[in-house]
């Protein structure tokens, strides 16, 4: 088990990541990752089958960038927000210093005509580790979905 | 109203809501001579394998027999019609239902009814009860370069004569070496399933929709390409070959997203390699009426249409690489995954466009149709502009040989 | 088996629950000569403002264009159905759809599509297509002092003849001045849309469902007050006048209601302000079939009926004052919306009877009938009390005039 | 297809899925002359209880009134068809509908109904309305030692004679003595509510889905026992007696749950004490269409079926004891209550198996049916073994004589 | 950031918030605002849009209490209950020594009937201050909802 | 209110006890417990009432083990997981020491296919001790759920 101190600033990481994507912040989203950081969205059904596809995939800033400007310029989807809540917290300290965390997640998503639904449920796999300014952001955060399926499409991050 | 001959070019809105005109479907096309695809002869490795997919409404098994021989079965226990297998793939060497234990080999064949002869001698089934009358129902099957195909009608052509020979060549022109599934995706789409089988055989949207095509210039409906239709039109394709640069006289400035200013931070994501000699880099292949086989750059997947109710339909993605792949195109393909599927820059838009429609049609729209006239009424290959809805109208061609004319 | 003469005092159960009725709803009243309420002309203030609603289950389009004309669409694009305008309310140049770029003038007419001309000439829409013929469907649109109705129909009445003299000197009493938009409701209901239509008539419930009314003696059917039809009934409307104390011969002791120990901690919430010299403190006004316009003390209120299926109704609530309002009369809105709504003291009860109704007449339900009895089975005005159903009566007038007889 | 006569043998799947079928159950099985179970009368200590519950879709209150009466009414207020009671069970004195006030002794009889005179003589109901004829209607009861059944028809036979010599007698064999509720259990099962009628009454599953069973020996269907049929087989049960070792002919291997290598680290669990001198252990009864009555060692339900579409069903447990249970007693009841319900050992296979059944049975299931062949095609008591799908036939007898044939 | 144990007090406020409603201790809850405190329920449609409406405004206790008398005595609806989650919590010391807080809350509601479905998503824009007695209260309770719809009724506070 | 460190390992135990459900290692969940422990399954409309009934009641370890074993190799169903979420932890200490909790919680399942519903939501009332091995175990845990439906069926503990 990590430090208290270091689990509390772990934990309002996740806390700040989860406002920025529900409060439709999300240019704010790849500072949250280390420059070269990997972001990941897959399936229990293709990570149980060690299958290597990923629904979204971003290796470093530029790819997570891009995926904000799809969402922003590009692409076309009805608008929508999610709403994130967060449990079952588990961390231990790497042999770097680095400290790898598991976290469950559930998403809901709301329409902007109203309809609410159940979007995703999971667990962020995390490495975090401490930036050259000394904050903490995460090296890796591998999200896997419970559900094989996706409603209608994925276009802000989990 | 329109007169029956034009169901291909004025399609009335109430065949995408009526629960009538869907259970007609499962019928008349699902339980038709059709030809669905089921899964990759790579799912099914070894003796014992199965998999588990539908024709339609209609759950289905595919087995591989302990000869190595492949069998295709309806998934519903003789007995009392409990589905057979569950999950979605596994290794067994029977087939048990869990109700009560009938058990079936994996052709099928009925092997064992608990009590059957009683207990005793008492109960059990009638004298004249002969297990061969009640193996799973079979699902007749292709096997066409490693892609499974299966129908529920005795009298459906042979698989060649009803893909026609551009899908035989296309097909084989992709499997042509061993393929191996990197992965899956599994997307619910709110709309019928014959707005999704539209479009995926509609070039006309693919560079409009899918702004993310025209800002990067990725893929555009001026370039080189064409529309292949096969089997008077149940079986078509799309496709575009290299890239070119003139814009066609269609006013760039309409494509509300060809925007100067945006850029991607990081191109890597548009790296392709150049995999096939006849230089196609995008090709949609639709096989009536269910099955969608894709080219996109470096991405190879099938895509399978499920319906489930007149308003719901599910879309199941099979990713797939060739077995001999280096590891810098294993990596392409990976990263280019980000371009399809649910979360596709270049595909996403297509999981709501057809709940628009569904939503759209709704109302007055039942009395109302939609006009595919772009390139005319007839159903035939073009090779000089795709601005054509020739494939689309072939799907209604299919669909009305089938289903007849709704009015 | 009652006779056809008198569905407006015996109402069939199955009707909430049957879907052919709702279907044939669909096209005799919300495509047939009705009135729907839109939205105000305040909701779009300048050229490019639009405003998406619903007649029915049909999507429409407000448009505001650059000369400052109103223009009603369907939602629907003339291509192949999708919805153009997605979101509720906005600012556009040209409506534009989304699947290929077809592209619509503020007034519907099609100005603009995607390779009409093919490419270098190849493919695009046939010699003889004419855009002229496929602008978006036209709604025709009355603006009634600020209030946009819209009709699917082509021989809707003039909306004065239609509303009636009652029905309009009421809105010309509350649309007297400008008003502005104070905020919005959206409430679901899990019941057909003719149990709240017959809701928002019924002045018999108002003072006993309500118990809030009772308990703080706010406003009681024995109250100075009437009942008005217009359309030999399909308008109507319920007011009372100021207050009074005598109970009439209803033994008070039966309103569940009348708790004398209970209080309210801060009385403040009853303040109001006389606006209307008639003295009318509560007005609540139904347009056949799905407009409600409502002043409770100083709320004042649209209400859109949007039916969603057999079972399942919204109702969107658009909330608003006078532009000139000073501060203390725009707190006493605010403070009083309290009392109306999904949360409101005096309303959140209709937000679940009709579910209690259609949960009541399901089964064997769907043999019986209501009765509508009260004040006898006329459909005609009334001052000398309400303690009348004619109003209610009177929505099953118009339902029959124009769905026919269903027994 | 098959001939009329055996839909006892051969049962359509479609009638699972087909909402014009579920339909007609409403009307012929469940408004016709039916008995059902509705609740316990211990459920009703007192004047002025009430306990609300379902007949099919129909809703329905049992009430206790003044003079200790049990009343059995429609729940659904006769004017304009709200649930007149809400809660699930409670104490009042009178049932007052919510929407407007009219208010019904606990036998029913309208009582008051607010401004039925107008106000001051204006309004109000017309003279010749006489409440006497407004009473909630009235559901048929009969209380069998206990146990409150009720019906909706008027010809419904006698209840002694409608579950016939055998069905009376094990019913006065558990309810010999005062019996006291211990909880309840509610079960969402997303299947056609036949499916678990037959599932209930199906003694060939018992052994071989519920693996618990076979995997500690506790039930098998090789021991004593039997299978009777009333009332032409609309009524049924199974059960065991004692317990036995030998397998019968049935190879145990084939018994997916026989592990020699399972055990219980708590085999306490099956601790049980016999409480009946016939020695049975296992009882289920079933009555047509919706009551089942369950013994299964110690523990002692009802449970009731409550079809809530063609697709999906609620079964309503009810686990209860005698009143002079000793506390060992007591608490074996409740620790074996980890047998049964949602969540028991040996039953919650039920809860799933009905859903893969109407999963297994959709698209060309719509055409197939159940084969029900094990011990003949006869329906009729059996006691020399329960490999015998006899009761089940029972059950389609039963439907067959009220529905028709529907092939 | 605020002090960690004046962010744990801020936190076992939610907490007891929370617990107040779910167990149905409603009487209790005028009692986490300040006498004077504000409690107001509004959808992110009308605050998008900056209009004033809201679906619950109590301007203080008094008006909270009428809610609790409305709840309990005077307005009629079917049984149910609500449960909460709450997730990314982030907070401001102000000037004035309170505490500005956002917090994203989940209700669920369950019917008698057994039904459940999500009820509303969306945030807690909170000003927590120390009362006179050293508790920690509500001076402002804003409820933000992401859906602009609301299920049936509303009568129990969010 | 106990104090934070206590508090902290309780809620770690609850974020473990979470963790080992909805991460499927359900062989760890009896050891959560005193070798006497019990645990208790029941919904709020028996509990109201005060019938005894539960959906799941183990007493002792050994009567968790045999739920594990019915899971894993006896009774049938179709595959499916769990995600928790907790909210609304109350504590207080006893005077043998032990702890008194309670925590809300809501349990959404996702099935093999990709359907995914919220399940059951309620609250875990629990009391807490150190075992003789310094860890914090569940003397009792008793899981109320707020509606009295299952769906389908209940075969892993929630
Ligand atoms: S349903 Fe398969 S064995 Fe009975
Ligand atoms: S559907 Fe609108 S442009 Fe094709
Ligand atoms: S519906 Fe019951 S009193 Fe009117
Ligand atoms: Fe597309
Ligand atoms: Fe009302
Ligand atoms: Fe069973």
């Amino acid at each position: 088990m990590i430090s208290f101190d270091l689990e509390r600033r772990v934990r309002h990481l996740h806390e700040r990541y989860l406002r920025i994507i529900d409060d439709d912040r999300l240019e704010e989203w790849p500072q949250l990752f280390m420059p070269d950081g990997v972001y990941e969205v897959t399936t229990r059904e293709n990570h149980a089958r060690s299958l290597p596809l990923a629904l979204m995939s971003c290796h470093g800033r530029g790819m997570m960038q891009d995926r904000v400007t799809g969402y922003r310029r590009i692409n076309v989807f009805e608008p929508h927000r999610y709403h994130h809540q967060l449990s079952g917290f588990e961390s231990e300290q790497l042999a770097d210093g680095s400290v790898r965390t598991v976290c469950g997640f559930l998403v809901v998503r709301t329409m902007h005509t109203g309809a609410i639904s159940i979007f995703a449920t999971g667990a962020y796999y995390d490495v975090v580790a401490q930036d050259s300014d000394g904050e903490l952001r995460f090296k890796q955060r591998t999200v896997i979905t419970d559900s094989r399926q996706t409603d209608t499409l994925l276009v802000i991050p989990l | 109203m329109q007169s029956s001959e034009n169901i291909n070019t004025h399609v009335p809105y109430w065949l995408m809501h009526d629960p009538a005109v869907y259970r007609r479907e499962q019928e008349h096309i699902f339980s038709g001579p059709t030809w669905h695809y089921l899964c990759l002869d790579t799912e099914l490795p070894e003796p014992g394998s199965f998999v588990t997919t539908y024709i339609g409404e209609t759950p289905v098994i595919v087995t591989r027999d302990e000869q190595g021989e492949l069998h295709g079965l309806i998934n519903r226990c003789r007995h009392k019609g409990a589905l057979v297998a569950i999950e979605s793939c596994g290794r067994t060497k029977t087939l048990r239902c869990l109700y009560h234990g009938w058990s079936y080999h994996l052709n099928g064949a009925l092997r064992l009814v608990p009590f059957e002869k009683g207990i005793e001698g008492k109960g059990g089934m009638p004298p004249d009860f002969d297990k061969h009358d009640y193996g799973l129902m079979p699902v007749r099957l292709a096997n066409f370069h490693g892609i499974i195909f299966g129908t529920l009608h005795t009298a459906t052509q042979d698989i060649e004569t009803y893909l026609g020979p551009d899908m035989c060549a296309h097909i084989r022109r992709v499997f042509h070496k061993p393929v191996v599934v990197l992965g899956y995706y599994h997307q619910v789409m709110h709309c019928n399933w014959k707005l999704y089988a539209e479009n995926a055989r509609d070039s006309y949207h693919a560079t409009i929709l899918h702004a993310f095509y025209a800002t990067f210039k990725l893929n555009r409906l001026t370039m080189g390409g064409g529309l292949v239709v096969n089997h008077e039109g149940w079986n078509t394709m799309n496709y575009s070959i290299g890239s070119s640069l003139q814009e066609g006289e269609y006013d760039p400035k309409e494509l509300r997203a060809v925007m100067a200013d945006v850029g991607l931070a990081d191109p890597s994501l548009l790296n392709h390699r150049l995999e096939f000699a006849d230089r196609i880099t995008v090709a949609i292949q639709s096989i009536f009426p269910t099955c969608v086989h894709q080219q996109i750059y470096n991405t190879l997947a099938m895509r399978q249409v499920v319906p489930q109710g007149p308003g719901k339909t599910e879309l199941h993605w099979t990713f797939f690489g060739y077995a001999d792949d280096d590891a810098e195109l294993r990596q392409l393909r990976l990263r280019q995954a980000n371009l399809i599927g649910p979360a596709g820059y270049v595909s996403m838009e297509d999981g709501v466009i057809g709940e628009l429609v569904q939503r759209g049609t709704t109302g007055q729209g039942m009395e109302e149709r939609a006009v595919l006239l772009m390139g005319g009424s007839k159903v035939e290959s073009v090779t000089d502009s795709r601005a054509n809805e020739t494939t689309v109208r072939g799907f209604w061609q299919g669909y009305r040989d089938l289903v007849g004319v709704l009015q």
